[in-house]
This record gives C-alpha cells, sequence and structure tokens, in this order.
C-alpha cells in the first residue's frame, strides 16, 4: 500500500470543502497531480497545494492507496467523502461530513469529527477517536436511507440524531450520546456505552439500541419487557429490555409484529 | 426576426402528410413560411429528421402540489443540481426539477409547448408565477373542476348554462385553459377521509354522483365550444380491476359529438390511460386490460388518450386524487402530503420507486407500452409519463425508443426479476410493432395539438404555423444498430427553433425565447344568478375575498397568448 | 432577596407585536419586551417586589429586564421574555445542527437588580456588540 | 375628500388578512384609517406615516454618526460588497413580495451566496420535519367549513395571530359548521396558561421541552397499548381523554408553533405531531399546519423552492445550489464564522438572533434593507429604507397555508423613495458588470 501525506500549510481564513481528499480521488496519483485537485473556499475554487504540502504519492487503486493528514483540519469538510476503499488518517480534528457517503475502507479520525459524519453511509469502518458531532451516522434531509452497513466507532461523546433512519450496520458509542437517539430505524445497532438523555428510539421501526449508563427521559412508547442476560460487545450484563415504539408502524414476520428493542444495563 | 431555412432534413409532417421526404423548411417573423431570403441563416439537416415542436398535453409542472414535491425532497437533488451556464440559470430535481431546469430540459428534447394538467383555482397566482418561471416553453394549464361545489351544485339540478357560465368565469379569472376533472366526487368526499370508486358512488352531502358530475361537464364543455375537450382521470386510479370503472367513465361520452371552432373531434380526453387499465382483484392477480380498454377507444372516435408510461425511476407522485395519495402511503410507507383545498379540489403527494425487481412495477410498465402499441390511430394517443408520477419526463427519449423497438422492449423484459409473470400478466411479449418516426410525430406533436385545439398553431410545420421545429441527430435513411441510439438521438436537439427563435444548438440552450402562457378567453351571456352564487359563496365560505382571487398583472401572466371563445350566441 | 433559578421560555406577544411595528427605537419597545414574566409563586422566592427590574443570568449572557408578573400563568418554575434582544441576550444558540436556537429551555438565575437601567433595544445590542 | 380602499392585505403575519379597508386622502398620499386590522395590523399601517422615518441610505461612520447617501452609492457600495465576498449571507426575504425575493435570487445566483429566510429562527424545523414525513395540510378555507377538532399546540395565536381564531379557526360558521365555535372543539397544548389556552376546552399544560414524549403517548393512545402513569406531567387518563375526543372529530386540525419549533426536540416534535396527524386519518380526517409568522415567509420559501428547490437555508456558493441545514443555516453559518458579508432585507436578525450570532455579522461587511431602525440597522455598516411593501407597494405574497394573496399598493411612499424591487434591481444590474454575468 502506497502513502501519500498531506499536510495543512495555510488554513483557510473561512472554511475549506476538500471532497477530493479520498483514496478514490488519490489514486494513481503523483504528488504534484494531487497537488492539482481542486479545493473550495466559500465561492473560490483553487488548487489543494494552495493550501496543502503534498509528499508520497497514491497507489494504482483506492483499494492500496493510504492518505495521511497532518496539520489544523479544524475548519476542513468533506475529508473521506465517498471514499470506497483504502485507508484515510486525520491525526487532529476535522469539520463535517467527515467520512460522509463512505462505501468502503478505513477511516480514522484521531480528534473531534464536527456533525454528519458518516452520514448514510454503507461499509466500511469509520473510527473517532475523540468526539463526534451531531448526525453521525444519519440519513441526509428527507432521505428515509441512512445508514446502511459498515462500523462506525467513536471512543468519546456522539451529539444528537446519531443514527436518525438507520437501516443497517452497527454504531459503538463509549461515551455519552446527546438527545435522540436511531430515530425512526428500522434496522441497524446502535451501543452507548455512557448515558444517553431522552427521545432514544422515538418513532423506531426495527433496529436495537444498547445503553450501559443512565437515560435521562424513557419515551412513553417503549413499554418494558422483562430482564435479560446479554453478551454485548464483549461485556456479560443484566438488561432491562423495552420494546418500541408502541405509537408507530411495525413489520411482521411469520404473524408476529417485530417491535425496536432498546436495552438498558442494570 | 431573423429569417432561417432549414436545409435538406427528413421531415415528418402528419399535417401535411410529408414521412420524411427531404424537404426544406423556412421560417420567417416566427411563422413557417413557403420561401425565405437569400439572406437566410442556413440550418444543414442533412441525415438528421426535422419534426415540429413537440406538445406536451399532460404533466404536472407547475403550481402548489408541485412545489411541494421540491420543497419536501431535497433528496431528490441530491447530488444532481447543476451550476450557471451562459444564460442557463441554476437547476436541480431529478423528479421534480426547478421551474429553470423544467424549461430547459423540455426544450433540449424539441418540446415547446406543455400543459399544467391540475391547477388549483384558489392557487392559479402560483401556477402562473411558475409557469412565468419556466423558460422557453409555451404552458397552458388545467384548472379542475371534478369535486368543484358550483359545479356538483348546479349540474345535481343539471343546470348546464349555469355550469357553463361558471366555468367560463373561473378560466378567465384563474387563466385557465381546458375542464380538468380528476376523480371526480372522490375528493370531495376525500375532504370527509373518503372515496368515490365507482362512477355510481354518492357524493356525500352534495346528492351527485360522478357520471353525472361527467356528463354534465361534457355537455357544458360543448355547450361552450372550448379548444380541449373535458381532460379525464377518472375515479379508482390504480385499484386492480379499475379498468371497469374506466370503461363505466368512457361510455359516458358516448352520444356526444365536439362543437368547437378550433378542429378538435373528441369530447373526452382519458389521461396516463396506463394508470386505469388494470384487471385483477389483488396485487398477486393483478393483470393487464390493456386490450379491453384500447378496444373500446379505437372503435370510438369521440375518444383521445395518452399512456402514462412507467419509466422504472425513483419518482415523485402527485396528484389531486387526494384519496388515492393516502392509500399509496399506506402501501410504501413513505412520506405524505395532501393539501384539501376549500370548495374546490385537493391533492398529493408521495415519492414512489418503480423497481424493475417487484412484479407490480414492471407490469405497469409493459401496459403503458401495450396502449399505444395497440391503438389503431396515433392521432388519438400521444405519449406521456403523467411527469412525474409514471416517471420523470426527461425520460420521453427511453420511452420512444421501447416504442420504436422491439428489440428494446426484449431486453428489458428479460432484464426484469419476474420476466414469467409480467409476460403471463400482460400481452407486451407478442406484440412486435415498432412505432414509425411519422407515428411518433402523429403522438408527440399533431396529434395532441389537434386534441387541444392547437391544430392551426402548433404541431406541424404548415406555412403559417408558428415556427416551433426541433432538429435530431437521427437518419432515418440508416439502420438503428443499437436501440441506444434512438434514446440518444431524441435526448438532446440538434437544433430546436420556438416561435422562430433558435433557443437550442447542439443540445445546449442559446436562448430563453419568449416564453407565452396559453388561456382561452370565452364569452357568455351575462348570468346574473352565477355572479350571484360567486359573490354569495367568497361572503360566507372562501378564505379569501373575491377581489383578490384573480391572477391579475404583469407578475402572474407577462406574456399572455388569448384563445378568444363566444358562447353568447349559443 | 434571594437568588432564583427558572426555565426560561421567549415567544411572541400581542404588546411586543404592537411595539415592533411601532418603531423598536423607541421606548415603547422596551416597556413590551425588556420584561422577564414571572409566576407569583417566583416573585415571594425572589423576595422582590414587582416591576422591579432584575439581572437574568444564562451560560450563554446576561441582561437586565424588568420583573413583571404574569400574564398568563399559572406557570411556577417557568419565566417568560417576549422574543427580542432581551431575551436574545441570553437564550442557548445551539442548534443542535437543525439551524434552529434554542429559544425555549434555557435555565437561568434571576438577581434583583434595582438600580441597573434597562436598556433600549438598538442601544442593548449595539452595546453588546461593541458597536458605536 | 378622503378614498376608501377595500379588500387591502395586511402585511404583518402568516394570516394574511385581505378584508382590510384604508382611508387615504384625495392625493393617495397620506393614509388616514385603517379598518378589520388587528391592533398590530394597524400599528403597521399607521407607522408608515410616521414623520420621525429615515428616508434616505446612510453610511454607518466609525464615529457612530451616519452619513446621508444616495440609492445609486448604496446600490454601489451593496454590489462591491457582494461581489467581493467569498461567502456573503443574504438574509430575510420575509416581509417583502416575491417579486423582490426573485430578483434577490438572480444576485445570490450571480455573486454565489447562501440565502435564508426568516425560517431559520421561525419554521426551518418544520421545514425539516416536513422533508421526513410530509404534510397532511389544507386550506384555512376546509377549517372553516368543516373542522370540528381544533388543537393550538405550541402556539398562541391569541397574541401572535390574533384574527386567527375568528377569521378562520374557532368563532367562523361555514358550511358544515354553521354552530361555529359551538360546534367545534378547542384542544390547547402550552406550558402556560396562555391567553388562547384559557378559551380552550381541554388545556394540556404540557411540561416544557417534553411536547415529543407527549405526542408519541398519544399515539400510543390512539393504539389503546400501554401507558406509563405520566408524560411530560400530564396523567395518562388525561392523554387517553384527549385522544379520544381527537379520534371522535369529523375533521380536526393541529395547529402548531414556535413552542415546539423552538424546544427541545424542534423537528422531531412536528415530525411526531404530523405522525399524529397520519395515524388520525385512519379515524377520521386531520390535518395540521405551521402558524408562519412573517407575512411572506411562506412566500420566500416557495420562490427558493421553484428556482433553487430547497425552501431556505440554500447554499449556492459552490455554484449550485445545495442544503442542509447544521451546514448552510444562517445562526450556524454565522455562530461557526463561515461568512465573510452580511446583507439583510426584509427581517431583523439584529433583534431576533441569538447575540452571539449577532456579534459575529457586526464585524462583517453589512447591508440592511428596512423600511425600520431596527438593531440589524443599528450594526450594519449601511442602512438603505425603502417603501413599507403592502402599504406603498404591491406584489404577491403567501399566506400561511401557502395561498399566493397579491398585495396592495394603498399610499404613495414618501417622495423618492425606492421599493425593495427598484432598488434590488440596481444591485443586480451592478453585480452582473462586476461578475461579468450573462
Amino acid at each position: 500500500m502506497e502513502t501519500v501525506i498531506i499536510t495543512m500549510k495555510n488554513p483557510p481564513a473561512l472554511y475549506l470543502e476538500a471532497d477530493n481528499v479520498s483514496p478514490d480521488a488519490f489514486a494513481g496519483k503523483t504528488a504534484a497531480q494531487i497537488a492539482e485537485l481542486h479545493v473550495h473556499e466559500g465561492n473560490v475554487t483553487s488548487t489543494f497545494g494552495k493550501y496543502f504540502d503534498v509528499s508520497g504519492h497514491a497507489g494504482a487503486t483506492a483499494a492500496d492507496t493510504k492518505i495521511i493528514v497532518k496539520g489544523d483540519v479544524k475548519k476542513v469538510k468533506y475529508l473521506g467523502f465517498k471514499m470506497s476503499a483504502g485507508e484515510l488518517v486525520v491525526e487532529g480534528s476535522t469539520d463535517q461530513y467527515a467520512g460522509a457517503w463512505m462505501t468502503g475502507g478505513k477511516m480514522l479520525v484521531k480528534g473531534n469529527a464536527d456533525a454528519f459524519a458518516g452520514t448514510a453511509m454503507k461499509g466500511g469502518e469509520l473510527t473517532i477517536e475523540g468526539n463526534a458531532g451531531n448526525y453521525l451516522g444519519a440519513a441526509y434531509r428527507g432521505d428515509w436511507r441512512g445508514m446502511s452497513g459498515g462500523r462506525i466507532l467513536v471512543k468519546g461523546n456522539a451529539g444528537s440524531d446519531i443514527g436518525m433512519y438507520m437501516l443497517g450496520g452497527e454504531m459503538i458509542i463509549n461515551g455519552n450520546a446527546d438527545v435522540h437517539v436511531c430515530t425512526h430505524a428500522e434496522g441497524g445497532k446502535v451501543i452507548i456505552k455512557g448515558n444517553a438523555k431522552s427521545k432514544v428510539g422515538g418513532q423506531m421501526v426495527d433496529g436495537t439500541i444498547y445503553v450501559f449508563g443512565s437515560i435521562d427521559t424513557m419515551m412513553p412508547g417503549f413499554k418494558p419487557a422483562g430482564e435479560i442476560e446479554l453478551e454485548v460487545d464483549g461485556v456479560k450484563a443484566k438488561f432491562a429490555h423495552y420494546i418500541g415504539d408502541m405509537g408507530e408502524r411495525h413489520k411482521k414476520k411469520k404473524g408476529q409484529i417485530v417491535y425496536a428493542n432498546l436495552y438498558k444495563k442494570i | 426576426m431573423s429569417e432561417y431555412i432549414i436545409k435538406n432534413g427528413h421531415v415528418f409532417d402528419p399535417v401535411q402528410g410529408i414521412k420524411g421526404d427531404k424537404k426544406d423548411i423556412a421560417i420567417k417573423d416566427g411563422k413557417i413560411v413557403d420561401k425565405v431570403g437569400s439572406g437566410a441563416k442556413v440550418i444543414d439537416a442533412t441525415g438528421k429528421t426535422v419534426m415540429a415542436g413537440a406538445v406536451e398535453i399532460h404533466a404536472h409542472i407547475a403550481g402548489p402540489k408541485v412545489n411541494m414535491g421540491r420543497i419536501y425532497r431535497p433528496e431528490d437533488k441530491l447530488f444532481t443540481c447543476t451550476p450557471t451556464k451562459g444564460m442557463e440559470r441554476m437547476g436541480g430535481g431529478n423528479s421534480i426539477p426547478t421551474t429553470f431546469k423544467t424549461g430547459y430540459e423540455y426544450a433540449k428534447m424539441g418540446y415547446t409547448t406543455a400543459m399544467e394538467a391540475a391547477m388549483p383555482p384558489l392557487f392559479s397566482r402560483h401556477v402562473h408565477e411558475e409557469i412565468r418561471d419556466t423558460p422557453i416553453i409555451d404552458e397552458g394549464a388545467f384548472p379542475v373542476f371534478g369535486n368543484n361545489w358550483f359545479v356538483m351544485e348546479y349540474l345535481k339540478n343539471k343546470e348546464i348554462e349555469n355550469t357553463a357560465a361558471y366555468i367560463a368565469w373561473l378560466i378567465r379569472v384563474t387563466k385557465g385553459y381546458a375542464v380538468k376533472v380528476v376523480n371526480p366526487g372522490g375528493t370531495e368526499a376525500w375532504a370527509w377521509g373518503l372515496n368515490c370508486l365507482s362512477v355510481n358512488d354518492p357524493v356525500p352531502y352534495f346528492d351527485i354522483t360522478p357520471a353525472e358530475i361527467i356528463t354534465g361537464l361534457i355537455e357544458a364543455n360543448e355547450y361552450l365550444g372550448l379548444p380541449h375537450s373535458l381532460h379525464i382521470h377518472p375515479n379508482n386510479l390504480g385499484n386492480p380491476g379499475c379498468y371497469e370503472t374506466t370503461l363505466d367513465t368512457l361510455k359516458l361520452a358516448e352520444g356526444f359529438k365536439a362543437k368547437n371552432k378550433f378542429g378538435r373531434e373528441q369530447v373526452m380526453h382519458l389521461t396516463h390511460s396506463q394508470f386505469h387499465s388494470y384487471g385483477g382483484t389483488n396485487w398477486g392477480d393483478f393483470e393487464s386490460k390493456a386490450k379491453e380498454v384500447t378496444d373500446y377507444v379505437n372503435s370510438h372516435k369521440n375518444i383521445t388518450i395518452d399512456t402514462g408510461n412507467v419509466t422504472l425511476d425513483e419518482t415523485t407522485t402527485m396528484t389531486a386524487d387526494g384519496p388515492f395519495e393516502h392509500h399509496l402511503t399506506g402501501l410504501n410507507n413513505l412520506k405524505w402530503a395532501n393539501i384539501d383545498v376549500e370548495l374546490e379540489t385537493g391533492s398529493g403527494v408521495v415519492p414512489y420507486i418503480y423497481s424493475p425487481n417487484i412484479s407490480v412495477c414492471a407490469i405497469q410498465w409493459a401496459i403503458g407500452l401495450e396502449i399505444p402499441l395497440m391503438m389503431k390511430d396515433p392521432m388519438r394517443c400521444y405519449i406521456t409519463t403523467d411527469h412525474p408520477n409514471a416517471g420523470p419526463f426527461t425520460r420521453y427519449p427511453r420511452v420512444i425508443k421501447w416504442l420504436m423497438s422491439a428489440k428494446a422492449r426484449e431486453a428489458q423484459v428479460n432484464a426484469f426479476k419476474h420476466k414469467d409473470k409480467v409476460l403471463s400478466q400482460t400481452s407486451i411479449g407478442s406484440l412486435d410493432r415498432e412505432i414509425s418516426l411519422y407515428e411518433l410525430a402523429q403522438m408527440t406533436r399533431a396529434g395532441p395539438a389537434k386534441s387541444l385545439g392547437l391544430a392551426s398553431m402548433c404541431g406541424g410545420l404548415k406555412p403559417g404555423m408558428d415556427a416551433d421545429v426541433a432538429v435530431y441527430n437521427f437518419n432515418p435513411d440508416k439502420p438503428v444498430a443499437n436501440p441506444d441510439d434512438i434514446e440518444l438521438a431524441f435526448s438532446r436537439c440538434a437544433h430546436v427553433f420556438k416561435s422562430g427563435v433558435e433557443v437550442v444548438t447542439n443540445g445546449e440552450i442559446v436562448s430563453n425565447g419568449h416564453k407565452r402562457t396559453l388561456w382561452v378567453n370565452v364569452k357568455v351571456k351575462d348570468n346574473p344568478q352565477v355572479m350571484r352564487d360567486i359573490n354569495e359563496k367568497f361572503l360566507k365560505y372562501y378564505s379569501m375575498t373575491q377581489a383578490n382571487y384573480e391572477a391579475l398583472g404583469h407578475h402572474f401572466v407577462p406574456n399572455p397568448y388569448t384563445l378568444e371563445v363566444d358562447a353568447t350566441q349559443v | 432577596m434571594a437568588t432564583i433559578n427558572v426555565n426560561l421560555i421567549s415567544g411572541r406577544s400581542i404588546q411586543q407585536g404592537v411595539a415592533i411595528e411601532g418603531g423598536k427605537e423607541k421606548p415603547a419597545y422596551r416597556t413590551a419586551a425588556g420584561i422577564i414574566e414571572l409566576d407569583i409563586s417566583d416573585f415571594k422566592k425572589l423576595g422582590a417586589w414587582k416591576n422591579t427590574n432584575v439581572r437574568v443570568t444564562s451560560d450563554h449572557g446576561s441582561v437586565v429586564v424588568k420583573a413583571i408578573e404574569t400574564t398568563q400563568g399559572p406557570h411556577p418554575g417557568l419565566a417568560f421574555i417576549p422574543m427580542g434582544p432581551w431575551a436574545n441576550s441570553i437564550i442557548d444558540p445551539n442548534t443542535y445542527s437543525t439551524g434552529m436556537p434554542t429559544f425555549k429551555g434555557v435555565p437561568v438565575k434571576v438577581d434583583v437588580a434595582m438600580n441597573e437601567p434597562v436598556l433600549l433595544g438598538i442601544e442593548l445590542v449595539q452595546k453588546l456588540c461593541g458597536v458605536k | 375628500m378622503t378614498k376608501t380602499i377595500t379588500d387591502v392585505i395586511c402585511p404583518f403575519c402568516g394570516t394574511l388578512c385581505d378584508d382590510l379597508e384604508v382611508v387615504v386622502s384625495d392625493d393617495g398620499k397620506q393614509l388616514l384609517e385603517v379598518y378589520n386590522a388587528c391592533v398590530i395590523g394597524t400599528e403597521k399601517f399607521l407607522h408608515s406615516q410616521s414623520k420621525d422615518r429615515v428616508t434616505r441610505p446612510r453610511l454607518h461612520q466609525p464615529d457612530g454618526t451616519w452619513k446621508e447617501i444616495s440609492y445609486d452609492e448604496a446600490a454601489e457600495y451593496t454590489a462591491q460588497m457582494l461581489a467581493k465576498a467569498k461567502k456573503p449571507l443574504m438574509y430575510g426575504w420575509s416581509s417583502t413580495n416575491c417579486e423582490a425575493q426573485s430578483v434577490g435570487n438572480e444576485i445570490a445566483e450571480i455573486t454565489r451566496a447562501c440565502c435564508d429566510n426568516t425560517a431559520a429562527v421561525c419554521h426551518g424545523t418544520t421545514l425539516i420535519a416536513v422533508q421526513d414525513i410530509g404534510l397532511p395540510s389544507c386550506t384555512l378555507g376546509e377549517i372553516k367549513n368543516r373542522a370540528d377538532r381544533i388543537i393550538f399546540w405550541g402556539c398562541n395565536p391569541a397574541h401572535a395571530h390574533p384574527r386567527h381564531m375568528s377569521r378562520y379557526s374557532i368563532f367562523p360558521r361555514g358550511f358544515f359548521t354553521g354552530k361555529g365555535q359551538m360546534s367545534r372543539k378547542m384542544i390547547v397544548v402550552d406550558p402556560r396558561v396562555t391567553d388562547t389556552a384559557k378559551m380552550a376546552d381541554v388545556h394540556l399544560q404540557v411540561e416544557q421541552g417534553k411536547d415529543y414524549e407527549l405526542l408519541n403517548a398519544l399515539r400510543v393512545a390512539f393504539r389503546s397499548e400501554w401507558l406509563p402513569d405520566f408524560v411530560a406531567g400530564i396523567p395518562k387518563e388525561k392523554i387517553r381523554e384527549a385522544a379520544d375526543m381527537m379520534k371522535s372529530g369529523r375533521f380536526g386540525i393541529i395547529f402548531f408553533g414556535m413552542g415546539v419549533t423552538q424546544s427541545l426536540g424542534k423537528n422531531h416534535n412536528i415530525d411526531e405531531a404530523i405522525a399524529v396527524t397520519k395515524d388520525l386519518n385512519e379515524y377520521t380526517k386531520f390535518s395540521i399546519m405551521p402558524m408562519r409568522g412573517h407575512y411572506n415567509v411562506t412566500g420566500s420559501g416557495e420562490v427558493f423552492a421553484w428556482q433553487f428547490g430547497f425552501p431556505y437555508s440554500v447554499d449556492l456558493t459552490r455554484g449550485f445550489a445545495r442544503y442542509n441545514p447544521g451546514d448552510t443555516s444562517s445562526i450556524d453559518l454565522l455562530v461557526r464564522g463561515e461568512v465573510d458579508a452580511m446583507f439583510t432585507i426584509g427581517s431583523d436578525p439584529g433583534a431576533h438572533f441569538p447575540i452571539s450570532a449577532v456579534r459575529q455579522f457586526a464585524h462583517l461587511p453589512s447591508v440592511c434593507i428596512d423600511p425600520h431602525l431596527t438593531p440589524t440597522s443599528g450594526v450594519s455598516k449601511l442602512h438603505v429604507p425603502v417603501a413599507f411593501n403592502g402599504v406603498e407597494t404591491g406584489g404577491n405574497c403567501y399566506r400561511m397555508d401557502n395561498v399566493p394573496i397579491d398585495c396592495r399598493k394603498v399610499v404613495e411612499p414618501p417622495e423618492g423613495m425606492l421599493t425593495d424591487e427598484q432598488f434590488l434591481i440596481k444591485v443586480r444590474d451592478r453585480v452582473r458588470q462586476l461578475k461579468g454575468a450573462a
């Protein structure tokens, strides 16, 4: 696997849209060619080289291309946009849309990632070692097709509206999550190791949420369904089981109504 | 205005019976003429196909429900928005394009006239603002009458003359074009959460049936002698077995003759017939009844139809058939918008995905093609997708490919997941007819123009007619190597002229033209009773005043083209 | 005199509506919107007379308004400031990435500030923005 | 001699009353009396006559004073600011007509700006919810003629839409509602005992910020499923009672306002309220409608939608339209420090944005187009006073139920004053030159 290292040298006055920073866009290109790719600061389009130093060169395909992003990219959006293979490592924190619409490959953000990370993710792995912003792994506005595959791991806390319209895949939050988890979800699995606030699983049709910590306010649409011994992400424990959203429509499988499940560690 | 001569093209013009002969088309001062001076700009159409600008008889392209579709479907635009380009404004939207994109896409495909199929009268000012912002193409809009309180109250007592006077008033104040009926009585019933699924279901409270509304409106339409006939979306759309309601509806036209000065021969236009030609009792035994419907239409000259072809895309359904959209959201659980309109009508919007992997969708696709292939007279059957209901209008080139190439149809049938079901529930597999370019010109130009009462103005290339001309990169002398070449050729014109102005060159917009709004001004005898009734309804039941109801002012209809009708002597 | 903690909401009132149309540079605007409506029970806790100036402080700022008895109560524990610069000096700008700040449901503390003036609307915004 | 103009449209709130009568002097220069309007609407018409009105553009000087300049100089300043900016924000549009909005959109397209309307701080979250789940709705005449169940959720029409209840929702006698108020049941959901709540048959005094839970509980109650004893401070019996009252009507409507759009839950509160409405259509007929604030915020959304495809928070900086509140929405753009110029028209962000957002634009190049003196004009570099739309000029507007109504001009603006549209056309023509646009 070949490696490209891009280093921020001239941070933008406003914000930078770098939707070309993905193994797919870099594949088969030399450092010089990569420096010619477009980036956008507001309505001004310029080249990558104006903001970044580029060293190394990409592999022939996305799959054998690794990108390392160094320097201050806190005000850079769209890193890993639509990536399908290869690796992308962001050594610091980044702004919105990290790994948005990604379908494969591995993306690692060592700092924080702002809102809309992993939007409508279809596959691959997105790891955020710091905190994630709002709408992590959620659907784009108006779309009923949210995260459908892949895995998101957040080592810190996550914002609100994570997993909205989730259809599949897995999301693990080691810290706490803000309001609204898996709203409208029809599948997938979300594990919150810390605390959840409120409005957890609202309008959920199908799918599963595990909460290890506390939930400030339960949705009235989630009905107690006893206790159960489970092993979740390597942790064996007793969980209070709730089914819901009892106010929402649900599919039937073999004549049985299928509810969404919420498990809260006791 | 500049002069043009389009040389050596293969001309297809049903109006003059020209079937592909090499012929020059001369343009001067916005009209087709016999000859032009030597200074005329020469367009070389050698090896190309030349037709009149195409005429869209039924599409939902402007107004409240279309814009509701735009407002509530950002995902329909995701990654598809296009930048400003020369004189082209920004565009966006797959199934519900912005107004600018709508005008440009029609023009690039050679369409120069289009009809908005359902205008809620209360919202006419909105419809006209969008029409104003849709460049190039001439547009008209059909106000809906089938659930209108005035109409139902007059027709309950068989008051044809009052109905006619009211229609004349409403078409004038809304700057409308024709009498549209959608699910007669059913949408009023929907205001109470109910519906009328047959022509004999009584309308709640109003003590009238859909059948009485339909026949009464045909009579009133012919009493006035409007350019277009009653334009109907019958009851019971989209349900298995609905073809029986469709036949019951068509039979209501029996005995009526067209009375008008515009050369129109039909008294009823059945729209998106595909949605009304279903057999079976449920989605399992769902089957085509295209033969039953087309047999009836073939043997009854006073009816025209359009197809409503399913294009197998993700799209957005929208109709004044409020109860149908509620039914649909129950089937696919996708977002549902509904707009009931006081005293007049209603509408609903729901996204829909016509998946080639779902047998019902594949059968709908087949029915949409069976109908034009089974229709004997192409002058009475017009190609539509009921945009955006069965698919976006931007798919016309693909529909044309399927109609002109049995090979293309076969390839699609083979690609279906439930191929066998499609073949057993329809007769698409046994239809080897291929629509000729001449028939295509009938189905997309001369036919719809005649049905709309515009035969003397557009849809043909006869000297004296508007110079709406489309030149396609399609050589009729050469055998079609690959059906996809047909789709490609009809997607982007080499040249398009609108009223004598070159608006498209090599598939690119070169002028925003002089877009016109077509409307019908009908004069009737003074009718104080109807005027009193109107006044009373506004005082008591409307939520706005009568004085603010009319679409007046330059910003609503900046460039009108008025068809004058005098019904005072009837 | 005590400090009380209440849940603040901002919103429309007809007096505020009339005042914005009458001119936001005028004292009438301050009279209509430079106020906080408190439940009578919260007045007791605060240990203040009606119609005294108070300082309202949240995590997002601090502003002086006149405390009046609620006209649309009872709503113990809840306080209301008509929408406008006074409320917006202290409401929560968090949009949760929806574009909409949290104009309603902001924890605030209220202290009596008898001798501090309630600024005029335009004056207040200019001061908080450091603009003359 | 005086003239009386009838069927005048009130340019204040989304109720867009169109039955006002205005008495003007014979020469049409003075507005003397206003009939049928609410107290706010009346004030709006009369204020246009105030003697201390600013009638010429003014540049803010460093010492805090203002220097009067001509409209041409103001247009030049505005065009230069927009043309130079990398990411200008063109905000407002809700108190002007659709014609001006269209010209504004052309300017935004040429300068590749972000454009947004006051839905950003009003019903923006409603639009997000509608995009997620739809909107079963109707025109206001349907309510008047048919509705027998009226729910006001987190809105207070007695204060914010003063004539709403008398014209459309509670008192009028319609075609199927001959007994007027007697034929209707009224439910109000509000954490305060508002003047609207005082009129209700049932008032659910919801715990502030728990609307989402209460709406969810109603849906559970419709299905007669298990409920906890209390939800959002309301006992379950009372919730089931309210649910039955909704189901038992023939035609119901939920009107909602800032109480749900601005509280915790935001778009989800509306989303669940729409789900409630959708559920109720399984039992009877139900609709839902946002109580839109500014008289033409709805029109701005309509024009944005048919021209760009999105109803608000539209980002044109890349040369094509994009939309995603949280990224492209005014408050986030300002608080995050994403924009470098601020253009305001037909609204007052200085008064109605959180102060942290106002601070941001107070230190940017900024232009404020507004007939009034406002906190926004007070912190802007250039203030351009214009004629009052709906009073001194006409133009199309959209009511809260999306019904378009063409406003009327009733009186002449002060000598030499331009309308929004006239000024914007000057700016548009200049930015065309500066940007070399077609």
